[in-house]
């Protein structure tokens, strides 16, 4: 109980001067900080540790049109502040998630942004028609760079072509606000921001994990079931950041800014690098209550630093 | 087959926790006792916490370990060193405060109307199955334990056993303490012998996969508590599934208790190092 | 004094019994441990800390045809179990250099690998004409993967027809080892190794830099002048080994692991994704005796796990 | 001009150093005593130590701190706490065990015949500014010092100053010692009245550069000692470069002290925080 009033009150109290409002695809959002797809479930495992009314929006594990088995165990392994992970979008379909947790997050009053996966264009679509008439849903990430699929997921985000078809027919069956989620794992992440741009995407969001491996030498297997995995956690920062920043000088749609978020200032400096909201993924298996540290982080920082509005530090980078 | 947990679950929390003790108490083995009120006052036996054993970018991960008993406000792990992560918790001295996310997941259920319990123990699997002990004891069930462990000075949780347990059983790999051999074959003997109404078992998850088909031919209900790499610890990244029956469940909160039959033993277990 | 012995007696004595000799592009090495570029300079600043006869071989800075200024400071960032770098290939071009550090390497019982980095094809071509002549000289490294040059370095790693090209001028003008070190910034990486190997080089190495990022939000300003850097660090290390596995099924020549390498396992976690030999690099500055912790760290274990020769360990990684 | 070192420069070395002491001595100012008698034996006015202020991922780089003092076998360090790093060096407690490489750098060199020198300290520039002036003092050089600071209980080492210099003017932005104002003006002063025959500045770059101006304009020779973000501190790496009159040197083996007349003070030192 404390664990939620406690944040809520100290931002209320201490940061009332600051504005921490953001827009973003024409969604409002109370503040920038979002819950990372795949890192916060459907919200209702964390509302013990947080006020989900309190966050900008929460970001759905990824959801597929049939269920999803995921990778064999293990599916984790800890790296040098980071981690490894090959779930593999384990997940039970858009049917079953519409009724156990959409229905649940109807009564929570915060914005729902459904993470779309599909092993083809076809199943991204149908997975978003299927969802369309759900009114809790705030709008659509398309997740076109999970590593941890071998049909869809990262092959779609690696190419221009592909990941400019998958948007455009999601596009064509949704007025929803679309954010389509890229993947690191490519020689030019700003020519991929460019295609989503131009095939309709509202938004871009960045960056998913970063294609990696661990090998116990003990047992001279990789630590993963599936041998490889996607790297996250602060680790992975400077690579983000900069590619926040590339991208966002490349589109002129928003940007949302993800990778390595621990702390407050870590979110400023994807803001300061031009976005204008951020994803807090991994941090929530350190800390459940990081999502509203990062929050107050942002606001202190603001106050502290004479920043009126959140949203004025959005490419504030001086060089 | 009805069943019944302990306590009513309490809601998992973030705690401030302080150390109180910690200390070797067998080889490789150490007994961490931490001042968490709150904890203490809802977990059940068979529960677990997510332990944050250093701040810092050096042990992203937290650390999960069971309860293994309650003492007024303060709730006892008995850890094993294998890695970094034990190994700094080894290093945590009295009064150093870290934070740990409890009481998590599903302990072991009584079966109605159970009347002798049968407790198998491997090595650190003896862990979660203190706290089962005494409360068992308490209800007037007649608890049995077998147990095992590589050599006598690898046993761990002996007194509590002995006090509250009718009989103890021991196995070691090299005979220094009971018989010589492995738990399993002190746990079949107990299971036909004595015929237990059910079984609990931790270790290893070929022992334990062992005692749940012995318990199944002797159609005597088992428990297992299972071990997975966990991120979250709350139900939220699916890093800690296991196989079963009804589809893949999360250790973390559908667990870390099972009920031996719904487990498909799919080698999925974290590796074992010994 | 005893900063170099005592490692040296220990291993001699402890471990007789393995063989670490590896053979990489006809090159026969004392043992798989090499200095990686940039990090270790030319050798001298370490000679008070580690006896250079015990490593396998330096690899030696950048070096161009002519003087390079570097980059503008602040040149490094501390990021989580990582650094950023833009030091912008400063060196004092192969004429000086051949003078000064290849005329004291002759005097080190150390095979010496020379890095060359050029402007242009021409300019690489230039570096390495110059340097057959020099006796000292073991084999060469191409990088074509520095991201912190504007014209050359990554430009031609990133795409396999530049790289193949260098590979293939560079190859026509010498009979020496040919070692072209790849980027990882790339969305494919196999397919740079293939266009390479297929080009005349006898070996790989990898990884390089990743470029990345990093901001002040006190100044709100870039922690580097430069802007952008390359990270390297105990934070790349699953991506490198990612790469590493990757490459060495792709191609058939050596492969050389580098990429967070600090210790023995973790140099051995590279050998067994098939790694012929390994590079460290930022563990040179947490540890000026990093090179001989991780060869001894090596040989411990294998006299452990009873394994003869370091070579029985390239690719032996069990699925 | 003909200059002299002090001893004959020693090869650094890596040795494992104990703290013997870890105190407060000015406002966000630590005093660190280190047991390091290699180093101690070595080490030279100006000449710095490159310490890992902690093991593990969590600080990957050592951090360059200039000897103060030497006293017997140990080394002492003042330090401002700016950061991570700094904040982590303050929790070190005696007995506790670091590593260190040193001693590192061109110190200090005092021209042939040198017979009054003026020492300017900006805030923790009076670190590497100690030992000098206890050295000079020692030689029979006469020394005067210039000394900055924010307040009051922001100035260090006053006493070392005070027992060994002729004279010490003072300044501060707050006047709640000495003069109010910028030690540039107390330094200007005493550079045109009495004319030293060197003067030796550290401080913030700003203020080194318009000290280093004045002694130019008064023909006095000036070595300045700057700051550079370093990784390996022993010349490999090319992080620390200064832009000089002959090209770019490495601020940790061809400095850390320059003759200031060489400097091009091109605004790459590091961002000044206070
Ligand atoms: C529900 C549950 C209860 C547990 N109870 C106890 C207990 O009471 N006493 C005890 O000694 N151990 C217990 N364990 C195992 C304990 O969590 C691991 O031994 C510990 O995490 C090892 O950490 P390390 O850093 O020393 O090892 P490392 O191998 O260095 O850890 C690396 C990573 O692997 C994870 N990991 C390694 N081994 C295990 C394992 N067996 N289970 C889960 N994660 C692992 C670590 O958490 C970390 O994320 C329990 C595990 C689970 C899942
Ligand atoms: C030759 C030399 C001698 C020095 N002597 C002293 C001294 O006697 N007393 C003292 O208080 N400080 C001294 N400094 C500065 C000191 O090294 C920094 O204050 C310290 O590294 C800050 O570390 P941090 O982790 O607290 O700061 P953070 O900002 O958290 O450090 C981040 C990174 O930046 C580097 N860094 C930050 N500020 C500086 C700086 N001013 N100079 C060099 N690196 C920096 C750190 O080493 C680290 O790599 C000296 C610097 C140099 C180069
Ligand atoms: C365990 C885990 C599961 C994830 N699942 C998804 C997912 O289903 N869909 C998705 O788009 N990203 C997924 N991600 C990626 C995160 O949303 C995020 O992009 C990435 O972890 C980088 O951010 P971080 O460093 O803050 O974790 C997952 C990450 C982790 C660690
Ligand atoms: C300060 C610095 C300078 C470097 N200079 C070079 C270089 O001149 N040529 C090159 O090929 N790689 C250079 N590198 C890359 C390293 O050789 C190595 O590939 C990379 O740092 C990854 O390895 P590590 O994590 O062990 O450092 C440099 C790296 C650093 C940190
Ligand atoms: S540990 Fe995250 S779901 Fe179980
Ligand atoms: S710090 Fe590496 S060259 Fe100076």
């Amino acid at each position: 109980m404390d664990q939620k009033s406690r944040p809520a009150t100290s931002v209320s109290r201490e940061h009332a001067g600051v504005d921490l409002s953001v827009e973003i695809a024409g969604l409002r959002l109370r503040n920038p900080v979002m819950a990372a797809s795949g890192t916060f479930a459907s919200g209702r495992e964390f509302a013990d540790f947080v006020d989900l009314s309190r966050l900008g929006a929460i970001i759905t594990k990824g959801v597929s049109l049939q269920p999803w088995e995921g990778n064999e165990s293990p599916r984790i392994a800890e790296t040098a502040s980071g981690m490894l992970n090959s779930i593999g979008l384990q997940n039970p379909g858009v049917g079953l998630f519409s009724e156990r947790d959409l229905g649940w997050l109807a009564s929570q009053d915060v914005p729902v942004i459904v993470n779309v996966v599909g092993h083809s264009v076809d199943e991204y679509v149908s997975v978003v028609e299927r969802l369309e008439a759900e009114p809790a849903v705030a709008a659509y990430e398309l997740n076109i760079s999970c590593p941890n699929v071998d049909a869809g997921g990262m092959a779609f985000g690696t190419a221009c072509a592909p990941a400019a078809e998958v948007t455009r027919s999601v596009r064509a069956v949704t007025k929803r606000p679309l954010i389509v989620k890229l993947s690191p794992n490519v020689t030019d992440i700003s020519e991929i921001a460019r295609a989503v741009e131009s095939a309709g995407a509202d938004a871009v969001s960045l960056i998913n994990t970063l294609l990696g491996m661990a090998i116990d030498v003990r047992t001279r297997r990789p630590k993963l079931a599936r041998v490889v995995g996607g790297l996250s956690g602060p680790a992975i920062k400077p690579v983000a950041l900069r590619m926040v920043w590339q991208v966002a000088s490349a589109v002129s749609v928003p940007v949302i800014g993800c990778g390595g978020i621990m702390t407050g200032e870590d979110a400023v400096e994807f803001l300061l690098a031009g976005a204008s909201a951020v994803q807090v993924g991994t941090a929530n298996f350190v800390d459940p209550t990081a999502t509203m540290h990062v929050l107050d982080g942002i606001a202190e920082y603001c106050s502290a630093s004479g920043v009126r509005a959140v949203r004025d530090l959005t490419g504030a980078l001086g060089t | 087959m009805s069943c019944a947990g302990f306590d009513s679950a309490t809601h998992p929390l973030l705690e401030r926790v302080e150390v109180l003790r910690n200390e070797r108490v067998a080889q490789g083995v150490g007994l961490l006792v931490l001042r968490s009120p709150r904890i203490a006052a809802g977990v059940e036996p068979g529960q677990f916490v997510h332990l944050r054993v250093a701040t810092g970018a050096d042990f992203l991960l937290r650390r999960p370990f069971s309860v293994h008993r309650v003492a007024g406000d303060a709730i006892e792990i008995l850890y094993q060193v294998l890695g970094r992560g034990t190994r700094e918790l080894s290093l945590r001295n009295p009064a150093e405060v870290m934070d740990a996310i409890g009481p998590l997941g599903n302990g072991w259920r009584v079966p109605a109307g159970a009347a002798h319990a049968l407790l198998v123990a491997g090595g650190l699997g003896a862990a979660p199955l203190g706290m089962l002990a005494e409360q068992l004891a308490q209800r007037g069930v007649a608890v049995s334990v077998a147990q095992g462990a590589p050599s006598a000075e690898r046993l761990v949780a002996r007194d509590l056993f002995e006090s509250v347990a009718r009989r103890v059983e021991v196995a070691t790999d090299d005979g220094s303490a009971g018989e010589r051999g492995f738990v399993t074959v002190v746990s079949e003997r107990l299971i036909e012998h004595d015929r237990p109404d059910v079984v609990y078992v931790c270790g290893p998850e070929v022992m334990a996969r062992a005692v749940a088909e012995q318990a199944a031919r002797a159609s005597v209900s088992c428990q297992v508590s299972l071990e997975r790499l966990m991120a979250c610890g709350v139900g939220a990244c699916l890093s800690c599934v296991v196989t079963t029956s009804t589809g893949r469940k999360r250790a973390c909160v559908d667990g870390p208790v099972f009920n031996a039959e719904e487990v498909c033993w799919d080698g999925s277990e974290v590796p074992p190092r010994h």
